[in-house]
C-alpha cells in the first residue's frame, strides 16, 4: 500500500479542511503567545492550495507536494509561509518524479521537509517552535519503515501530537513567542499544534 | 468589534485601492501580488529602496512610497509579513539596473519571506541587498529570542536611505549608510490598550483598567514587563532611560527623535509626551536636532506611544532634510 | 481613563509646551492667554488669519499654523471654545495693519467668545471679520437648533483662505472668499466609540457595542440617530447621500474630498472608507478633483469618521494647491 | 440690611465653593445633554475669581462685581464664560459706584444680568437655559423689594430652583443640546442647574 498522487491530493485537501476547522483555536493559541495570525494564515494558504490543485491537477505526487510549496510560499506569510513552503519543497524534492510513494520514502521526505524547516529558521528542539512536533514525527516514522505507508503516517501523528504538547511547558526562544520570555511558558505553539493538525490530516483526516 | 470595514477578508485589498485613489499622483497599487510602487517606478540609475510588512502600521509602509523615499511597499495582510511573490514583484517594478536594498523589520516571518525573495531575485541577475533593523530595546537581543525587533526607527532608515538613494548613492553605499542608521537608532513603546485585528474580532491582548504593557511591539507582542498606569513624567522617563542607558547616548550627541503615537493616542497627548521626552534629554545634555511627532508607525487603533532616538552627524540631518514626497511625509517639495 | 497625561488641569498648556518645542521653525506659543503663533508673524501687508476652538481636536488648529494657512491659533480647554482674550491677543500678535480675519466654528460658546473678541479688537482700531462655518449637515439649519456646527470643513475653509491672504488679499477679498467656502462646503461624520475628556474621565458617551451614532459632533456631541453598526459601504453611503443632497452637489460638480478620521479610526480604515466614497461619487458624475485623507479634524480617541464635500472652481484649487507649510500640512515648500 | 462690598466678595467666594463642591454634577449634567465641561469649566473660572479678589481687594460692590466679570470672560470659555460675564458685568454697571446696595437694587442688578445674558445668547424662556433659572428669579426679587436683601435673594434662589427643575422636560432649542432635539427631554439643563446654585450661592450658600 503505497501512496499515490491522488492520495497526496487528498491529503492535502484534508490539511485544507483541518486546517479550516481549526482556525479559530490557532489564532487564538497565537493570540496568547504570538500576534493572533496563525490560523488565519495557515487557511489562506490552504485554500490557496485546493484551488491550485483544483485547477492544475498535478500528475506525480512530486509535483502535488511543489504546488502546496508555492502555493503556500506566496499566499501564506509570516513565519509559517516560508517554513511551510520550504518542508513541501524540500519534500517535492525529495520525492523527485517518482509515481509512487513507500514507506522509506515518505519517512525521507519528512526528514527532509524538517531538516528544510530548520535550515530556513534554525530552530533546535526545544525552541518552541513547529520543529518540536516534526522531529518526534520524523523519528517515529524512521522506526516504521516496515509498515504500510498509513500506519507510518499514523505513529508520525501521534509522535508529533506528543512533541506539540510537551510545547506547553516550554519557553520560547525562536519566533514571536520568544519576545514574552518565561511568559511563554504554559502555552501550546501554535506552529507545533498546526504541525500535528496537518500530520494528522495525512494520516488519515481523523483528528 | 467596531471597525469600518466590509468584511475581514477583504481589508487590506479594499484598502490599497483607497490608497490607490487617494494619491493618484504619488503611487499607483497592483493586486495579486499586492505592490505599491511610486508612479514614476523604476527611476533610471538609481537604486530601488523597497520595503514592507504586515499591514496595519500605516501609514508605514505605503505611506512613505514615493520621491526621497520608498520605491515600493509590499503589504502583507494584517500584522502578517508579506509573501516573496509580493517581494519579487517589487523589485521587478522598480529595478532600473542600480539593484534593490531591502530594508526588513526583524522579525522571523518578514525576515523568512523578503530572504526568500531576494534568492529569487538575485537568480533573475538584480543585485539585491537587505539590511535588517532592529531598533526595540524593549528586547533582549540574545540567542533566548528572535532577536531585537524593528519597529520605530524603520521610518527614519527609510526616509535616510531613500534620501540617499534619491541622491544617486549606489548599492553598497546605500546598504553601508543603512547598516550605520541601524547601528545608532534605538525605540521604546509602551500600550495603554490592545488592537483588534479584524480577522480576529477580538482585542490582541487584555490590559486592566489600570495596567499598561511597556515595550510594547507594534503587532501587541507583549512587552519587558506589565506595570500599572501612571503619569506622562514617569512613563516618557521610562522609555527614554532604556534608550539612552542602551546605545548607550551621550552628553554632547545630537539625535533626532521621534515620538510616535500607535494610532489611538491622540496629537493632544502625544505632544504632551514629546514636551517631557525633550526636557529629560536636554537634562541629560544630548542634543535634538530635529524632531518628527505623530502617528506614524502604528499598531490599528491600539493606544500608546513610542519614542526613537537616531545618532545623527551632518550627513544624516542633510539626509534627513532631503526633499521627501509621499503621502504620509513631505518637505522641500 | 487610559491617558498619556500628568494632571487633566495641565494638560492643554503642557501639550502646547510640546507642540512649540516640536516646531520651533514653524511656530512660538505664549501662554495666559494661550495662542499660537507663526514665528514671522506679523507679516508685513497680510491679512491674519486667525482661527481656534477647543482642544482636542488636533491637529486643527494649531497644526495649521503656519505659512500659507493660518497666522495663529487660540486653544481652548479640551472641547470647550477659547476666552475673548486669547483671540485678542492673536490678533495682537498677528497684527500687521491690513486687520484680521476670525473663522469660527460655529458653536454657541464660539460664537459668542470670538464675537466679544472682536469688538474688543475694533475697539483698538484694527479692522476684524468674522466668518462662521456651519458646514455639518446633520443638525438641522433651523430656529430650533444652535445652527449647524463648523466641523471638517474648518480644514478647508483656513487652508484656502490663509493661501489667499498669504497671496495679499485684502480683508474684505478674504472675507468674501471665506464666505464662498462656506456656501460650499457640506460634512458629515459617524462615531462608533466615544472620546474621553480627560477632566471628566469617562465616556462622553455611552454607545452599545453594536451601535455606531450617525451624524455625531466634534465633541461627542449626538447626533442624528444612533442606529445598528453596518459595513463600510453602507455606512460611506449614508454620509455621501447625506452631504450630496443637501448642497446639493450634481453631476458635472468637480470638488475636494476630504475623508476624516475623527483619531481613533486607523489609516487601513479610513483609506477603505476613501476608496468607496469616491467610488459613489464618481457613479453620480462628481469629480473628486483633489482630495485629503487622514486625521485632521479629531475629538480625541474617539473612532469614527466623517467626509467633507467642497465644490471647487479653478480659484478655489489654485489656493488648495499653493503651497503650506504647517506642522500638520505641507506642500511645495 | 444693605449689600456691602464685602457681602459681595463674600458671595463670590461662597459661589467658587458651591460651584467647587458641584463641579462633578454639572459636568454630569453637560455629559448627558451636551459636551461634559460645564462643571470643570465654572471651576476654573469661579477659582480664578477668589484669587482675583483676593490678590486685587476691590473697593464697592460693583467693582467687585466687574473683576467677577472679566475674570469669568478671561478663564471660562465656552458658553457660560461669555454669558456669566456679560451677567456680572451688566450688574457691575448699573451698580456704578454705590457704596451698598438695597432691595430694588438688587432686583435691578439682576434684571440687567439676565438681559445681558438675553442679549448675548438670544435665547427665550423655554429654550432650556440659563435663563429660564434666571427669569423667574428676576421675577420673585422684583416682587421682593419691600424685604431684606437677604430675604429678597432667597425668593430669587427658591425660584431659580423652581425655573431650573421645570427645564427637564423641555426640548432645548438653544446651545449645544439643541443638537439633540428630542432627545435633550429628560435632562436638567446644566446652565440653569448653575444658575440656581449661584443665586443659592449669593442668597447665603445654603444649598
Ligand atoms: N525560527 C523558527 N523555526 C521554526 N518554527 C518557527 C520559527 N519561528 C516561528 N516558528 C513557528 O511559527 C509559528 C508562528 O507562525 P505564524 O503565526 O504564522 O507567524 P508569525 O509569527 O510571523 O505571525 C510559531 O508558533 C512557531 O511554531
Ligand atoms: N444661547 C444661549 N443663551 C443662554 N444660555 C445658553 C445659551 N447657550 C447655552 N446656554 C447655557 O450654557 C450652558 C452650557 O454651558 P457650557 O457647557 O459652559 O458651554 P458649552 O456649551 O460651550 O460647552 C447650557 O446648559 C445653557 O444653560
Ligand atoms: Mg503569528
Ligand atoms: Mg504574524
Ligand atoms: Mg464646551
Ligand atoms: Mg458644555
Amino acid at each position: 500500500m503505497a501512496c499515490t498522487t491522488e492520495d497526496v491530493v487528498a491529503a492535502l485537501r484534508r490539511c485544507a479542511e483541518v486546517i479550516s476547522e481549526h482556525r479559530d483555536e490557532l489564532v487564538e493559541l497565537d493570540r496568547e503567545i504570538g500576534d493572533a495570525d496563525h490560523g488565519e494564515n495557515l487557511n489562506r494558504g490552504f485554500a490557496a492550495v485546493v484551488s491550485a490543485v483544483d485547477s492544475t491537477m498535478p500528475e506525480t505526487p512530486g509535483a502535488a507536494l511543489k504546488l502546496a510549496a508555492t502555493t503556500l510560499i506566496s499566499k501564506v506569510g509570516g513565519a509559517a509561509g516560508p517554513l511551510y513552503g520550504t518542508a513541501f519543497l524540500r519534500a517535492a524534492t525529495t520525492v523527485g518524479d517518482a509515481a509512487e510513494l513507500d514507506a522509506p520514502m515518505v519517512a525521507k521526505v519528512l526528514r527532509a521537509a524538517m531538516d528544510g524547516v530548520v535550515a530556513r529558521g534554525k530552530a533546535e528542539q526545544g525552541d518552541k517552535t513547529m520543529v518540536d512536533a516534526l522531529h518526534p514525527a520524523v523519528l517515529a516514522a524512521e522506526s516504521a519503515t516496515e509498515v504500510p505507508v498509513g500506519e507510518l503516517l499514523k505513529a508520525a501523528a501521534t509522535a508529533a501530537s506528543e512533541g506539540a504538547a510537551a510545547t506547553v511547558p516550554l519557553v520560547a526562544r525562536k519566533g514571536r513567542a520568544s519576545y514574552l520570555g518565561e511568559r511563554s511558558a504554559g502555552h501550546l505553539d501554535p506552529g507545533a499544534r498546526s504541525t500535528e493538525l496537518l500530520l494528522g490530516a495525512f494520516a488519515g483526516g481523523q483528528r | 468589534m467596531k471597525k469600518i470595514i466590509n468584511d475581514p477578508a477583504t481589508v487590506v485589498a479594499e484598502a490599497l485601492h483607497g490608497l490607490a485613489v487617494a494619491h493618484p499622483e504619488r503611487l499607483r497599487v497592483t493586486t495579486d501580488p499586492a505592490v505599491i510602487v511610486r508612479t514614476d517606478a523604476p527611476v533610471a540609475g538609481k537604486v530601488a529602496v523597497i520595503s514592507g510588512g504586515g499591514s496595519g502600521h500605516e501609514p508605514l509602509h505605503g505611506g512613505f512610497v514615493g520621491s526621497g523615499m520608498l520605491d515600493a511597499a509590499c503589504p502583507g495582510a494584517v500584522f502578517t509579513s508579506p509573501t516573496p511573490d509580493q517581494v519579487q514583484a517589487a523589485v521587478t517594478a522598480t529595478d532600473a539596473g542600480a539593484g534593490a536594498l531591502l530594508l526588513v523589520k526583524n522579525y522571523t516571518g518578514d525576515v523568512l519571506n523578503f530572504e526568500t525573495a531576494a534568492e529569487l531575485a538575485e537568480a533573475t541577475g538584480t543585485p539585491v541587498r537587505s539590511v535588517l533593523i532592529d531598533d526595540d530595546v524593549a528586547v533582549a537581543d540574545s540567542t533566548f529570542t528572535a532577536g531585537r525587533r524593528g519597529v520605530g526607527g524603520t521610518l527614519l532608515l527609510e526616509k535616510i536611505v531613500g534620501a540617499a538613494a534619491e541622491r544617486g548613492t549606489d548599492l553598497d553605499g546605500c546598504a553601508r549608510l543603512a547598516a550605520s542608521v541601524v547601528a545608532g537608532v534605538r525605540s521604546m513603546g509602551v500600550a495603554l490598550t490592545a488592537p483588534t485585528v479584524p480577522h480576529v474580532g477580538e482585542p490582541s491582548f487584555t490590559l486592566g483598567a489600570d495596567e499598561m504593557e511597556i515595550g510594547i511591539g507594534i503587532h501587541g507582542e507583549p512587552g519587558r514587563a506589565r506595570v500599572p498606569l501612571e503619569d506622562a513624567d514617569r512613563l516618557v522617563a521610562r522609555l527614554v532611560d532604556a534608550i539612552v542607558s542602551d546605545l548607550p547616548f551621550v552628553a554632547g550627541d545630537r539625535v533626532i527623535l521621534f515620538t510616535n503615537s500607535m494610532g489611538g493616542t491622540p496629537l493632544l497627548e502625544l505632544y504632551l509626551a514629546h514636551g517631557i521626552a525633550e526636557r529629560l534629554l536636554a537634562e541629560r545634555g544630548i542634543e535634538v536636532a530635529r524632531r518628527l511627532v505623530g502617528p506614524y508607525v502604528t499598531s490599528l487603533e491600539m493606544q500608546g506611544m513610542s519614542l526613537t532616538l537616531l545618532r545623527a552627524d551632518d550627513q544624516l540631518l542633510d539626509l534627513w532634510d532631503a526633499p521627501v514626497c509621499t503621502p504620509a511625509l513631505r518637505w522641500g517639495m
